[in-house]
């Protein structure tokens, strides 16, 4: 582990390192050398096998983190590739040339959080969803609660009372 | 190969002479299994409607509504859960997070309707077909727990080291056992309402889980001026009823009030609080007597913009809880703490000014735009048995009231307390520390009428007494003082066997074949406690009314029939420290009420 | 394509039509009137679940395929971030309905790791029984499957009515048929009811005998031969292109189990070897889930056997109802019967979790590689090709 | 004989080999049950279907050719069924049998089919269009080692009379055309397992892959009849093949147990194999039972 | 049949907003008038089929309760529990429970739990396709409240909303046992008369059709199979 670690650092200006197992790391790697480090790691390191790539939302900082997990069938270890982007005009490098499935998980992302992958096949075909018309739903800004309520008519006739609120209110 | 491959396939013609495996009848011969989840009942007597099931139910699938039949009451909300099974995913995770256990799943799992509005019920009380039915889904046993049913244990003195000195006892909690405390909550809020003083008690346990000393500490003055003191003495009436205590032990809701309490400095109460800078209205208020009433509606009113002018007839603020209470619970600077934030806010006090002696209430009323009195129980009661009128006949009271004020008393080497309450506690596990300082060893009897079960005192004081070498021997009537040679030599005690008739009036039976005989050169009574209140008299007595116990009747507010005149505290409620700062709190709105509409 | 030696070989070799463009499209005009579009699903009884395929066929051959999912989708990664971790649970168990328990254990697993929870020796037991069992239900319904897509019923439903047996286990140990919420964070919610073990082996002796009934049926049956043999063929090269994992790699020679190779709970205290085959088409795949399948009864009585009998199953953890777990990011994966099966999990330090994703095996399989495959397929052999990856719609779009 | 009279005991034979059809195609699903190791259908379901078929409410068209496909596999079913001589030696039940029947029977054979082809092409689903195309490819391969038999039984008889052939296999089990020319019987009954439509035979409506061909749009009443029609095609295909190679039927009783074991063989091949792909099917009906057909030919020759 | 007042009535009270007919100006400047309610939908208006006479319908009603022709079509989680059924453990083939596995062939509808708003128009457009009588049988608490997914943004809460619905089975999911309740329950329903479901989406066509188009935004589907 330490090895691909060292050798990482040596090429790419990787920070945040964190070991949460003696098999799985995370590395942080800005948005541009992203790219090239995974194909760094998936031709000279033998990270072949691709995990999954997915987002978080940190509303909060107006960043959108990207995680890439590749898994080296062969040592047993897996990196976990983190780069944050801006959530305005959210945009990165497709990296379906080096693994054809990352095209789905584009797709989604593209989706499901307004991620842009330009020239990733087929990016802009609806995956999951039909007919959306409100911001991407895996946004924390879409307040799903609000949105069914809205939309589902949820069956009406439901009343709850606190029980503090209502003892207070019978007892006093 | 080929051949064979054709050939072996029709080998599973053989299963045609079996018998088919199929269940004759589905919808009878098969029950669901022991720990199936299948739909709900709930034992309504036991359920307390504390709504952990609806805060575990991902899917809002519990709703608390009343009930008919169930009455709310202190410790039970009246709410039961009505479950919604178009919502319901049988998790059963309300049944393992139910506090009282009253909820369970049974093993039944049909229910068709034509009607969707159908499958919403309240279980145990609308009849259903599986009410009766025993299997089904139980919380598992053992060590299984969503919440630690243990409480965090608070450190306290060794009896060896406590028992000759005043120093303090509990020691209070650490950082982390608060939190793990603070973590055991349910935040049902069924305690709030048993809390004479509507404490937002959850709202600040959360804010220690947090480890928001500031926002908890906001959370204590919106109704409580005295957390020092309250932390450490309250009588925790939540703690009796806390959801989690049904089946295991409930919060340590006290030891976290003084956990926060603790957590602040005084000099830091003003900036936490806001309280710099209130501006006067130039409302004049007197309160009479420095007792938690008292104290309490002088903050209140003080944060209000009035000005508070305190008349205490002793040398220091606090009042019974100062002269009553030993200072082993509740060491005199942590009242000095609350007690000074509060004349910080602006507010006068008068010491050693007694109402009616040094200044006559009428002159408040002609000084005052109104007058709060809470003046609290300072008179002993006495048992009047034969030779209460010894020398050697303490009131428990005054005995303690000269303990605080550091006068020599009067203590003998074998020593009778007649009385099973707090007080007769505190003057027990007080007279045990002198005895021992003086003599080195503890003779020391404490009596009650009341039976071991009944005792009016806190389990936790007639416990350490005992620790303390005390002996408790409750259950026993005085008789009478025997007296030889114009010296005590003990007291005779006749069993008791019921306080209270029928009807629930004090009246004591006993039964006169079984004595007893307690060996005492000194007795303490300390039976309850009567209010003086001598003070209230001419034209103002006659225009307030009085209910058959003496009390002054006075309205919700406790304002008196004498408009500008508030009265609370123990002379209303009867004795209790929180009771006394409701009271103040509540007569302070009444106050601002009475001098608004008179604008 | 593998080359067929047997008279029986009836497998045209189309690899060559349609034309592939350099840019790796197909060189064909999909838009000329050549060319019919059908839908297989979503209300199609051939498919797996309630997703379609959009096929262009030229004749019997498909020339272009494409994935559509989307119809179960139920936002699971958004509703999570919104609820307790602990209502996690209920919510997350739903994502896979052929083997919940996978979710279920991953959760808790993140949840522990990231929370420093260490989990009773009794309940990692157990939480090994209940994986293996849920292995054991899936593979029930999927090895005499691959023949149900061929029109033979009867082993399917001897697989179902076994599977059926194996669901009483699970209701007598977890109180749950299908769902189970038998694994907790801090451990699982009960120890084995009396008679357990004996109930087991009954069940494990008549899967036994299921498997020497579908052995006849299935494996030497030459109509199933024929229509497996050298059908669905997945190059090797794909493996990791396509990110094939489970069963579906491992029929294609790659000896990748999770339960080997990244050892949880107590598989590295159970002794097994990983199955594999060679050949890399359907026929294949069907009997690496078959020997799955005997592996999975050897490995339940395994755990039978060297299981404590009593003992502690569940740590204390703090107060469910606000549970904070310590902010942290980790990836923690199983073995589920279609492959491993994984949870990346980002916890902000709230008592909510901060993203929940899921790594399903499907997600690969039934997009990209399904597309690629059926590509020259026969449209008869849709179906099978399909349920030969085993794939189950809710993981992908979850 | 009277021809009202005729026509009378024509209805009953009709109506008979309805009933037995309907309740042969229960037990078969019984039997394929218990295989799988269950109970089944009751055995009154096929006539319940019936009458629920029949009984529809709403029944949308797709035009005339719809309405006349069942019309035309129904005239294919009853144009069998009227030719084809039931009892031997009845003269009740031996229907309009005449001297080249057997021709005709093997054109109404096709005539349905082709029918049921062009009213589910007018449904316009892709999948009736994909399972007519499969249906008529089998069909005409199904027909090759068929006719193969049959030209080798008409060589063996010198006759295309039914009732002629039946007669000449008459004193005696060992009379019968399976011992006497077991290859023709062998390429015959190999081609039944394609008529009747069961696995390995059935891409035509497999179920899983094209949800269930041909009859992908027809519903209600339309249904109704093509169930009607497959009751009675069923029974008079296995009468066709009693009377041809297993010495035919005396008695009524006679019919429904050799109708109902010739029935059975598909059942039997059909429960324990999955099917074939279509070219696979016709590959082999044009290898094995073709050979069959032609060692039998040959023989004869 | 309803009239033309009731329609237009059924209409005022039921439409939302975005289902309002409205004139719409065209790019090249003409205006149209558009009816969403009908023009992105391309079957005829259901009709309401009146039952024929009292005991005519009673035999057939029987009919029909005993031959449950099921469509095999599995839209939630609740499918896992259909292959049990009607396999050798529960066999509900006894009970004249048959799969299909096309619309047109199938009376019963089957609603496995929740509906992805995808798969609802799927679901709709299946229900339209079979022919009456027609019933449907809602499994699980998705179908009633929401269930689970009470507040997704992609599955709706009610399915009364969007088609009628003759028997609710609780659960989540139902065992087989309890659907085989849920179709006696059926059974009862339509000997009794009660199951019109076909005729209640015919007469409320207007409030079925706006409740759906509420949500259901996209209403393209290839225009060959579905």
């Amino acid at each position: 582990m330490e090895n691909y670690i060292e050798d990482i650092k040596l090429r790419f200006d990787v920070k945040d390192i964190v070991s949460r197992r003696d098999n799985l790391s995370f590395i942080t790697c800005e948005k541009e050398k992203t790219i090239a480090l995974i194909t760094h790691m998936k031709n000279n390191l033998g990270f072949t096998h691709f995990v999954l790539l997915t987002a978080v939302d940190w509303i909060e900082d107006g960043l959108f983190q990207l995680t890439y997990i590749l898994n080296n069938p062969n040592a047993k270890i897996d990196i976990a590739v983190r780069t944050m982007i801006s959530r305005e005009n959210s945009e990165m490098e497709s990296a379906h040339k080096l693994w054809q499935q990352v095209a789905t998980y584009q797709r989604e992302l593209r989706e499901m959080f307004g991620i842009n992958f330009p020239d990733s096949p087929g990016v802009t075909d609806n995956f999951i969803l039909e007919g959306w018309d409100d911001i991407p739903p895996y946004r924390r800004d879409f307040d799903t609660k609000k949105y069914a309520e809205e939309t589902y008519f949820p069956r009406p006739g439901r009343e709850t009372n606190d029980p503090a609120e209502y003892m207070k209110k019978k007892l006093s | 190969m080929a051949i064979r491959d054709i050939l072996t396939p029709f080998t599973a013609w053989k299963k045609v002479f079996r018998e088919p495996v199929t269940v004759k009848d589905p919808l009878n011969d098969r029950p669901g299994a022991e720990r199936y989840r299948g739909f709900h009942k709930n034992d309504l007597t036991a359920c307390i409607g504390c709504g952990s099931c609806e805060a575990i139910c991902e899917n809002e699938a519990i709703d608390l509504v009343p009930v008919e039949g169930i009455e709310t009451k202190s410790g039970d909300s009246g709410l039961r859960p009505l479950v919604d099974y178009g919502r319901c995913c049988w998790c059963a995770l309300c049944v393992d997070v139910c506090t009282t256990g009253s909820l369970n799943l049974t093993n039944e799992y049909t229910w068709v309707t034509e009607d969707p509005e159908d499958f919403r019920f309240i279980p145990g009380a609308e009849n259903k077909p599986w009410d009766k039915l025993e299997a089904g889904w139980k919380k598992p046993e053992p060590n299984y727990e969503f919440y630690s049913l243990k409480r965090e244990a608070m450190e306290e003195l060794h009896p060896g080291d406590r028992d000759k000195s005043f120093i303090e006892i509990v020691k209070g909690y650490s950082k982390e056992q608060a939190e793990a405390e603070a973590d055991r909550c349910v935040e049902c809020g069924i305690c709030i309402a048993t809390c004479p003083a509507n404490m937002g008690i959850p709202e600040y346990i959360k804010a220690v889980r947090n480890d928001d000393i500031e926002e908890g500490f906001k959370i204590l003055y919106e109704t409580n001026p005295l957390p020092e003191i309250c932390g450490r003495i309250c009588t925790h009436k939540c703690e009796t009823v806390c959801s989690v205590g049904h089946r295991g032990e409930p919060l340590s809701i006290r030891w976290l009030k003084r956990y926060i309490a603790d957590q602040v400095e005084s000099s830091e109460y003003k900036r936490i609080l806001g309280t710099d800078g209130i501006e006067n209205n130039g409302k004049k208020v007197a309160v009479i007597g420095s007792g938690p009433a008292g104290l309490s509606a002088a903050h209140y009113l003080s944060l209000m913009g009035y000005k508070i002018t305190i008349y205490e007839q002793y040398a220091h603020a606090g009042g019974m809880m100062r002269y009553g209470i030993p200072e082993y619970r509740l060491p005199y600077d942590q009242i000095d703490k609350d007690v000074n934030y509060i004349l910080s806010l602006g507010v006068d006090i008068h010491y050693n000014t007694q109402i009616g002696k040094d200044i006559s209430l009428a002159d408040l009323k002609e000084k005052y735009d109104a007058v709060f009195a809470g003046t609290g129980l300072h008179l002993g009661r006495s048992t009047r048995i034969p030779g209460t009128e010894h020398e050697n006949v303490y009131q428990a009271i005054d005995l303690l009231n000269k303990i605080t004020d550091g006068k020599e008393i009067h203590v003998a080497e074998k020593i009778v307390v007649i009385g099973g309450g707090n007080v007769a506690m505190d003057i027990t596990r007080s007279l045990t520390r002198l005895q021992n300082q003086k003599y080195g060893k503890v003779q020391m009897i404490a009596t009650a009428l009341e039976s071991e079960k009944s005792l009016p005192a806190d389990v936790e004081e007639v416990v350490e007494a005992r620790e303390e070498m005390a002996i408790v021997n409750p259950g026993w009537g005085p008789k009478s003082i025997e007296i030889k040679d114009g010296k005590i030599t003990g007291l005779h005690v006749v069993k008791c066997l019921s306080i209270f008739d029928e009807e629930g009036r004090f009246n004591p039976q006993f039964d006169e074949n079984n004595t007893n005989f307690f060996e005492a050169d000194m007795i303490v009574e300390s039976i309850g406690q009567g209010m003086d209140i001598s003070y209230i008299s001419g034209d103002i007595k006659d225009s307030l009314k009085f209910d058959p116990r003496g009390r002054v009747t006075v309205n919700e507010y406790f304002q008196s029939d004498a408009p500008w005149l508030f009265i609370g505290g123990d002379i209303i409620q009867g004795p209790d420290v929180i009771h006394g700062i409701a009271n103040g709190h509540k007569a302070a709105y009444g106050i601002d009420n009475f001098l608004n509409q008179n604008k | 394509m593998k080359e067929q030696k047997n008279i029986f070989n009836w497998q045209p070799d189309r690899s060559k039509y349609p034309k592939v463009k350099e840019n790796g499209e197909l060189d064909i005009d999909l838009t000329s009137e050549k060319f019919i579009k059908l839908w297989q699903g979503p209300n199609h009884p051939g498919v797996t679940g309630n997703m379609a395929i959009e096929l262009t066929v030229s004749g019997d051959e498909v020339v272009h395929a494409k994935t559509h999912v989307g119809y179960l989708h139920r936002g699971f990664e958004k509703l999570m971030e919104r609820r307790l971790w602990i209502q996690c649970f209920p919510t997350c168990i739903r994502m896979c309905v052929a083997e919940p328990d996978y979710n279920e254990y991953l959760l808790a697993k993140s949840a522990e790791e990231l929370s420093g929870i260490e989990v009773p020796e009794m309940a990692e037991w157990l939480r090994t029984l209940v994986l293996e069992m849920a292995r054991l239900q899936s593979l029930l319904r999927t090895v005499p499957g691959q023949a149900g897509t061929l029109s033979l019923g009867v082993g399917v439903q001897w697989g179902v009515y076994l599977r059926d047996l194996v669901l009483d286990l699970f209701e007598e140990l977890t109180g749950g048929r299908v769902y189970h919420m038998y694994i907790l964070p801090g451990g699982v919610r009960g120890l084995l009811p009396d008679g357990f073990k004996k109930r087991m082996e009954d069940v494990l002796k008549k899967i036994e005998e299921f498997i020497v009934n579908i052995e006849n049926l299935m494996f030497k049956n030459i109509v199933f031969k024929k229509r497996t043999i050298g059908v669905g063929y997945i190059d090797p090269a794909w493996v990791d292109q396509f990110g094939i994992v489970g069963p579906n790699a491992r029929a294609a020679g790659f000896k990748r189990d999770v339960r080997k190779d990244y050892p949880y709970l107590k598989y590295n205290e159970l002794d097994f070897d990983v199955t594999y085959e060679t050949d890399s088409d359907i026929f294949a795949r069907s009997v690496v889930r078959k020997k799955e399948l005997i592996l999975t009864l050897d490995l339940i009585r395994q755990i039978m056997a060297k299981m404590p009998e009593k003992g502690d199953f569940k740590a204390q953890t703090p107060n469910v109802l606000h549970w904070k777990i310590p902010a942290g990011e980790t990836y923690v994966r199983s073995e589920s019967s279609r492959g491993e099966y994984g949870f990346y999990t980002v916890s902000d330090g709230s008592t909510m979790p901060r993203r929940i994703n899921l790594r399903g095996p499907s997600y690969t399989h039934a997009v990209s590689l399904l597309e690629k495959m059926l590509i020259n397929a026969n449209l008869a052999d849709v179906h099978s090709i399909m349920v030969s990856l085993q794939t189950c719609p809710p993981e992908i779009e979850r | 004989m009277d021809i009202v009279i005729r026509l009378l005991y024509v209805f009953l034979g009709l109506f008979i080999v309805l009933n037995w059809g309907l309740l042969m195609s229960a037990i078969m699903r019984k039997i394929g049950a218990r295989v799988a190791g269950r109970y089944g259908i009751p055995y009154y379901q096929p006539w319940i279907d019936l009458i629920k078929l029949y009984s529809l409410r709403d029944s949308i068209t797709h035009g005339v050719m719809f309405y006349l496909g069942p019309v035309f596999r129904v005239s294919g079913g009853v144009g069998i069924f009227l030719f084809m001589p039931l009892i031997f030696g009845s003269s009740y039940f031996s229907n309009f049998s005449f001297a080249g029947d057997l021709v005709l029977i093997m054109y109404f054979q096709f005539f349905g089919m082709l029918g049921m082809a062009l009213g589910a092409g007018e449904g316009g689903h892709p999948y009736s269009a994909i399972g007519i195309s499969r249906g008529l490819s089998q069909f005409t391969t199904i027909e090759v080692p068929m006719t193969l038999a049959v030209i080798s039984i008409a060589v063996q008889y010198h006759t295309l009379s039914i009732s002629e052939i039946v007669a000449a296999q008459q004193g005696g089990i060992m009379n019968w055309t399976l011992f006497t020319n077991p290859f023709a019987t062998a390429a015959a009954m190999l081609s039944l397992l394609g008529a009747f439509g069961h696995s390995p035979f059935n891409l035509v409506k497999a179920p899983n892959e094209i949800p269930i061909g041909p009859p992908t749009e027809y519903h209600s009443a339309f249904l109704g009849v093509l169930r009607t029609n497959a009751a009675i095609l069923h029974v008079i295909e296995a009468v066709l093949f009693m009377n041809l190679f297993f010495g035919g039927a005396g008695n009524w009783f006679e019919l429904i147990i050799k109708s109902f074991f010739i029935y059975f063989w598909s059942v039997f091949v059909g429960v324990v194999f999955p099917r074939f792909r279509i070219e696979q099917s016709v590959q082999w009906f044009l290898k094995i039972p073709l050979l069959f057909g032609v060692i039998a030919i040959i023989i004869f020759m | 049949m309803i009239n033309e007042n009731n329609n237009s009535e059924n209409l005022n009270k039921f439409l939302h907003k975005e289902n309002e007919i409205r004139n719409v100006e065209t790019p090249d400047g003409s205006i149209i008038q558009v009816d969403p309610l009908n023009d992105y939908f391309c079957t005829d208006r259901p009709e309401v089929k009146e039952p024929k006479n009292k005991v005519i319908e009673k035999f057939l009603n029987w009919a029909r309760a005993e031959s449950l022709w099921v469509l095999g079509f599995g839209t939630g989680c609740g499918s896992i529990e259909i292959p049990p059924l009607v396999t050798p453990r529960f066999d509900a083939y006894r009970f004249g429970v048959q799969m299909r596995p096309t619309p047109r062939q199938s009376n019963v509808f089957i609603i496995s739990g929740y509906l992805a708003v995808k798969t609802l128009k799927r679901v709709i457009r299946t229900y339209e396709q079979m022919q009456g009588p027609k019933y449907v049988l809602a499994l699980g608490s998705c179908t009633i409240n929401g269930g689970m997914y009470w507040d997704s943004y992609n599955t709706i809460n009610r399915l009364d909303h969007y088609i009628p619905v003759d028997v609710y089975v609780a659960g989540c999911m139902p065992r087989p046992e309890a659907l085989l309740a849920g179709f006696n329950k059926l059974k009862e329903r339509i000997k009794d008369g009660r199951a019109e479901g076909a005729n209640e989406y015919a007469e409320k066509f207007d409030w079925y059709k706006s409740n759906q188009k509420k949500i259901v935004k996209d209403w393209n589907m290839p225009d060959y199979n579905w």
